[in-house]
């Protein structure tokens, strides 16, 4: 082989328009009014984020319930250098919390500052954007104390 | 998203954006070096002979690679063999509606390539011959947009006998 | 050797352009409830779930099975993704059906879908690679060509594209499934449409479609203590050529004549346009009629236009094809597919309502897809072999 | 069950970046090799059947290249999974079980250096409610190490033992691209690159393919003195989200681990496909494995992570290990989705 291959910048970049259903929506239009909505399982425990079924079962569920915008850390990664599409520029903690009053801990991000103020158990609360419009990213949670 | 603060939220718009450094491989880079130079390169496959173009890094009826050797230089000359005349928008496409797409098997060459004709709407038909318009030399890259289109040329149409078996 | 298999339940949403109603689980799910509920199973009865779509980058997400899989039932089950382009659907059917055809399950669900509004296909399939031209507009720009050579070496009278086009939509307003429901269709009003990709005009063309297709397939041993009418499958059958080969016959692939042939041969028929009562045939561009009649070798060669201008391709015709309003009036790309194989059945279950061919007993169901290079098909029958 | 044997297998380097070749030259030589090894020509295989992914490659339909480099001439059976090749793998062996095929062939290739393969597995994540905050995944393992540490489910020292043994073994492998001589006490002295995961507690990224042929008793026992015989082949689905399974356990292993019959007798040798030091752990323990077997003896996907073909070299490296003899009973992994959500088990006996 004389000369290496050619090569070039290719960019995958789209808008992708995702309808919501009634479910989903429910949950979003609420997300815009700063509230939080988990999904109530038969067995009363509470899904965070809600699902229009039962993940294990596949029946449908649709009583939604309204949950605190606190909880605690139940996993935690520090990110030291957030690629451009993560939600926040400056270094950031992806964490699994579970919100009181949920049975279940979602995947979300902490504006925690630095690594240190991270811990497995620790409490956070969310931290609404200036304008909401309706999306998991309308908010990141902050350290609670 | 929502118009009005206190309408339902129904829609999400998730943008996605990847980025990635593609590879055209070895045999697609020796051929786009060679449109570079203002020259078509087929490569003609061991077991039966028949001259693939453009070139590419294996016979995909035998699964053998072309070999170095194995390439031969053809024309920018070759004959319609099928076409399509386009009026609708594309986003990825910059050509001005409407544009004729067609299939053109190169003189020499036994696989036809896609490309656009740049012809009257109506003149256009199965058979017709046809050369490559290349841009200006300054303005070659190693990509096959150096040809800007195909442009019509003064010679009888191949007779459909010599090409049906490409359409 | 393969273990007897039947369709024991169909689910399908409606098709439109715009499902805005669901989200993609809440849609996949309305699909598969209804299939359940048809079959007269719950989630638990399943042992295994067979996703099938089309590109990942129609919707932007990298194997949505893997999220999508719960919302069908499939938690804690084996679950296979299948892509093969266009013939996904079909292949999707098939693959499911041999989960049970080899004694490895007794019952399985298998669902296709497409939310073809999330994005815009014509963007997804003609995604603009470095160091390449771009002409190819979406696969209109792909297949124009290949009707250009089937209409010159058929000798085919040019409307013969129009009279499959009205026939599909008159036969889509018998289906209240069926995305496009034009109520005043004519050969006038397809003849008038715009010219798109000459020589295929918009209302030969395809539309663009969200929906969900589901199936639940079973054992004999389970098929044959029902009481309603399963759909026995006679033969199933995919074949594959590369997209490009010198000598290629791009209109005729040799995949779709041999991929009928084996067909033909596994379900024990001999003469197609006879032995089968009707057929479901991925046709996105009205012309793909006539060629696929000839490619599954119901007509001969050159000669598949005739059926179409005969009526014989017409719902009160000998061998009525696309009954629903096919490709042509519903395509959530990912399901097309799989909506031929589920229509076939629902014929020889006699459950197509309102398109139903009298007495129709043994089906096909066929898909295509990529450079005209996928073939997938099978055979159903209201009869065991 | 119809007896299905492993016959034949072939693999490319797994490289960080294969500069040069594009996914058809890489899958072409190592297609070719297979021929060569197996003597089985095109006419002889009755199914083929591919996995791999279209945003790895940043295409749609990617795959269908992959048709050149088998030559599908005269057409073929064939399919494809959007999955690992161990899927593609168990496809055609389903094919083999109902009667459609003798032989099959199965391959896998990726190219993933084109991408950024952490960021674009975000992709894989529901698309409502964890994709619009792009966690990259080896974020996403990190969460999942953590909770394995923070319950003393196993120590960073387990999980550096894991890097050492599988890069060590892969000192005899001509394709690891990560190998070599390493100590615990070395590795828990270099820096976090995802706290608690280190460098080398993550596969690498590769380049790669590998390609297979399987077939029934009369053309196994023709090609080899000892065919590796699937005697079980399962795969399970958990759901994805995080809040709703057991993170510190592989339920999905388990189950398919017990339904091919793992435990029922000593495994002399596992292939384990889990992309992260942690995982190898919970899969480990998912199989029951214990001292009694040698694990990864190939590296694993530790030592080399061609996406969209290690599970199905992880088959062909277990099985290599039943042809030669050192192992009458090994058992192979695959995995899928994020935090092992889906896995597949592949049992090869020698007898």
């Amino acid at each position: 082989m004389s000369e290496p291959s050619l090569t070039a910048p290719h960019q995958l970049s789209y808008t992708y328009k995702r309808s919501l259903g009634p479910v989903f929506s429910k949950f979003f239009t609420a997300l815009r009014d700063r509230k939080v909505l988990g999904m109530k399982r038969r067995d009363g425990t509470v899904l965070m984020p809600p699902k229009e079924y039962d993940p294990d079962t596949g029946e449908s569920l649709d009583e939604m319930v309204e949950l605190a915008d606190a909880g605690v850390v139940t996993s935690w990664v520090w990110v030291p250098k957030p690629r451009r599409q993560q939600p926040l520029t400056q270094p950031f903690a992806y964490a699994l919390v579970q919100l009181d009053g949920a049975d279940t801990a979602f995947l979300h991000a902490v504006d925690a500052g630095s690594e240190d103020k991270m811990s497995t158990g620790m409490r956070v609360k969310m931290r609404w954007a200036d304008e909401t419009i309706g999306a998991i990213t309308d908010f990141v949670f902050v350290p609670a104390e | 998203m929502s118009d009005d603060k206190n309408d339902p939220v129904e829609i999400f718009r998730g943008h996605v954006e990847l980025d990635y450094q593609y590879t055209a491989g070895v045999s697609a880079s020796r051929f786009l070096r060679a449109v570079e130079q203002g020259k078509f390169l087929g490569q003609k496959c061991p077991v039966d002979g028949r001259v693939y173009f453009p070139s590419r890094g294996s016979c995909p009826m035998h699964a053998v690679p072309f070999g170095d050797d194995s390439t031969v230089e053809l024309p920018d000359k070759g004959t319609v063999v099928t076409y399509s005349i386009v009026r609708v928008p594309s986003e990825n496409i910059p050509l001005e509606l409407p544009y004729i797409t067609v299939q053109v098997l190169i003189d020499g060459a036994d696989t036809a390539l896609g490309h656009v004709l740049d012809a009257n709407l109506d003149d256009v038909r199965m058979g017709m011959r046809v050369q490559a318009k290349w841009k200006p030399k300054s303005e070659w890259t190693t990509s096959m947009a150096n040809i800007e289109y195909f442009v019509p040329i003064d010679e009888p149409d191949a007779d459909y006998e010599t090409y049906k078996e490409h359409i | 050797m393969a273990e007897l298999t039947a369709v024991v339940g169909i689910g399908q949403t409606k098709y439109q352009s715009k499902h805005l109603d669901h989200s993609m689980p809440s849609l996949v799910r309305v699909a598969a409830e209804k299939a359940l509920a048809d079959a007269d199973c719950t989630w638990a009865d399943i042992d295994a779930v067979i996703l099938g779509k089309a590109p990942d980058m129609f919707e932007g997400v990298m194997m949505p099975e893997l999220w999508l899989n719960d919302a069908i039932g499939g938690a804690y089950k084996p679950m296979l993704r299948v892509h093969t382009a266009g013939s996904v659907g079909g292949s999707t059917g098939i693959v499911a059906a041999s989960m049970v055809q080899s004694g490895i399950h007794e019952r399985v669900l298998c669902v296709a879908f497409e939310k073809q509004s999330e994005s815009n296909a014509t963007w997804a399939l003609s995604i603009s690679m470095p160091f390449s031209l771009a002409s190819v507009a979406g696969a209109g720009g792909y297949f124009a060509p290949l009707v250009r050579g089937y209409m010159r070496r058929s000798g085919a009278p040019e409307d013969t594209g129009i009279r499959v086009a009205v026939k599909d939509r008159q036969n889509a307003l018998k289906n209240p499934l069926a995305h496009l429901q034009l109520e005043d269709i004519s050969f006038d009003m397809v003849a008038n449409s715009p010219m798109l990709w000459d020589p295929i005009r918009y209302l030969e063309t395809c539309p663009s479609s969200d929906g969900a297709c589901a199936m639940v397939m079973e054992s004999e041993a389970l098929a044959s203590k029902r009481s309603n009418k399963v759909a026995w499958i006679h033969a199933t059958e995919m074949r594959s050529e590369p997209t490009q080969f010198s000598g290629r016959d791009q209109v005729m692939p040799q995949a779709t004549l041999d991929n009928s042939k084996a067909l033909y041969k596994k379900a024990g028929i001999t003469n197609p346009r006879k032995e089968l009562d009707c057929a479901e045939i991925y046709v996105p561009f009205s012309w793909f009629e006539p060629m696929w009649m000839e490619g599954m070798r119901i007509a001969p060669i050159n000669e598949g236009w005739k059926m179409t201008y005969e009526g014989a391709t017409a719902l009160d015709g000998d061998f009525p094809v696309n009954m629903s309003g096919g490709v042509l009036s519903s395509n959530p790309i990912g399901a097309s597919g799989l909506i031929r194989f589920a229509e076939a059945a629902r014929q020889v279950r006699g459950i197509a309502d309102a398109h139903q061919v009298d007495g129709a007993k043994k089906a096909l169901g066929h898909a295509y897809g990529g450079g005209s290079q996928y073939f997938s098909t099978w055979i159903v029958s209201s009869e065991k072999p | 069950m119809r007896d299905v044997a492993v016959v034949g297998f072939t693999q490319s380097p797994s490289l960080r970046r294969e500069t040069d070749r594009n996914e058809v030259e890489i899958l072409i030589p190592v297609i070719q090799e297979l021929r060569a090894q197996t003597g089985i020509t095109n006419d002889e295989v009755d199914f083929v059947c591919s996995g791999s992914s279209d945003y790895l490659a940043g295409s749609s339909f990617a795959f269908i290249s992959g048709l050149d480099a088998v030559g599908a001439w005269p057409p073929i059976c064939e399919s494809h999974v959007e999955m690992d090749g161990a899927w593609a793998l168990y496809e055609a062996w389903v094919k083999i079980q109902m009667g459609y095929a003798d032989v099959a062939l199965v391959y896998g290739f990726g190219k993933p250096s084109m991408g950024d393969v952490p960021l674009t597995m975000a992709l894989q994540l529901d698309p409502y409610m964890m994709m619009p905050l792009w966690p990259d995944a080896i974020s996403v393992a990190a969460l999942q190490a953590r909770m394995g540490l923070d319950a003393g489910i196993y120590s960073e020292r387990d999980m550096a033992e894991r890097a050492v043994r599988d890069r060590g073994n892969a000192k005899s492998s001509d394709v690891a691209q990560v190998k070599g001589d390493f100590t615990v006490d070395g590795i828990l002295a270099d820096p976090y690159i995802a706290n608690p995961l280190r460098k080398h507690d993550c596969a690498p990224i590769s380049d790669g393919a590998s390609a297979m042929i399987i077939a029934t008793a009369d053309v196994a026992n023709r090609l080899q003195d000892r065919p590796a015989w699937i005697r079980g082949f399962e795969h399970i689905c958990e759901p994805m989200d995080f809040g709703v399974r057991d993170l510190n356990a592989s339920r999905s292993t388990e189950i398919a681990a017990e339904k091919a019959g793992v435990r029922s007798d000593k495994i002399d040798v596992a292939e384990l496909s889990a992309p992260f030091t942690h995982q190898q752990i919970l899969i480990e323990r998912a199989l029951g494995l214990d001292d009694a077997t040698n694990i990864n003896p190939s590296g694993g996907a530790l030592a080399g992570n061609p996406i969209m073909a290690v599970g199905l070299s992880r088959i062909g490296e277990a099985a290599k290990r039943v042809w030669d003899g050192s192992a009458d009973r090994a058992v192979a992994h695959a995995t899928s989705g994020p935090c092992l959500q889906q896995n597949l088990v592949c049992l090869l006996e020698g007898n």
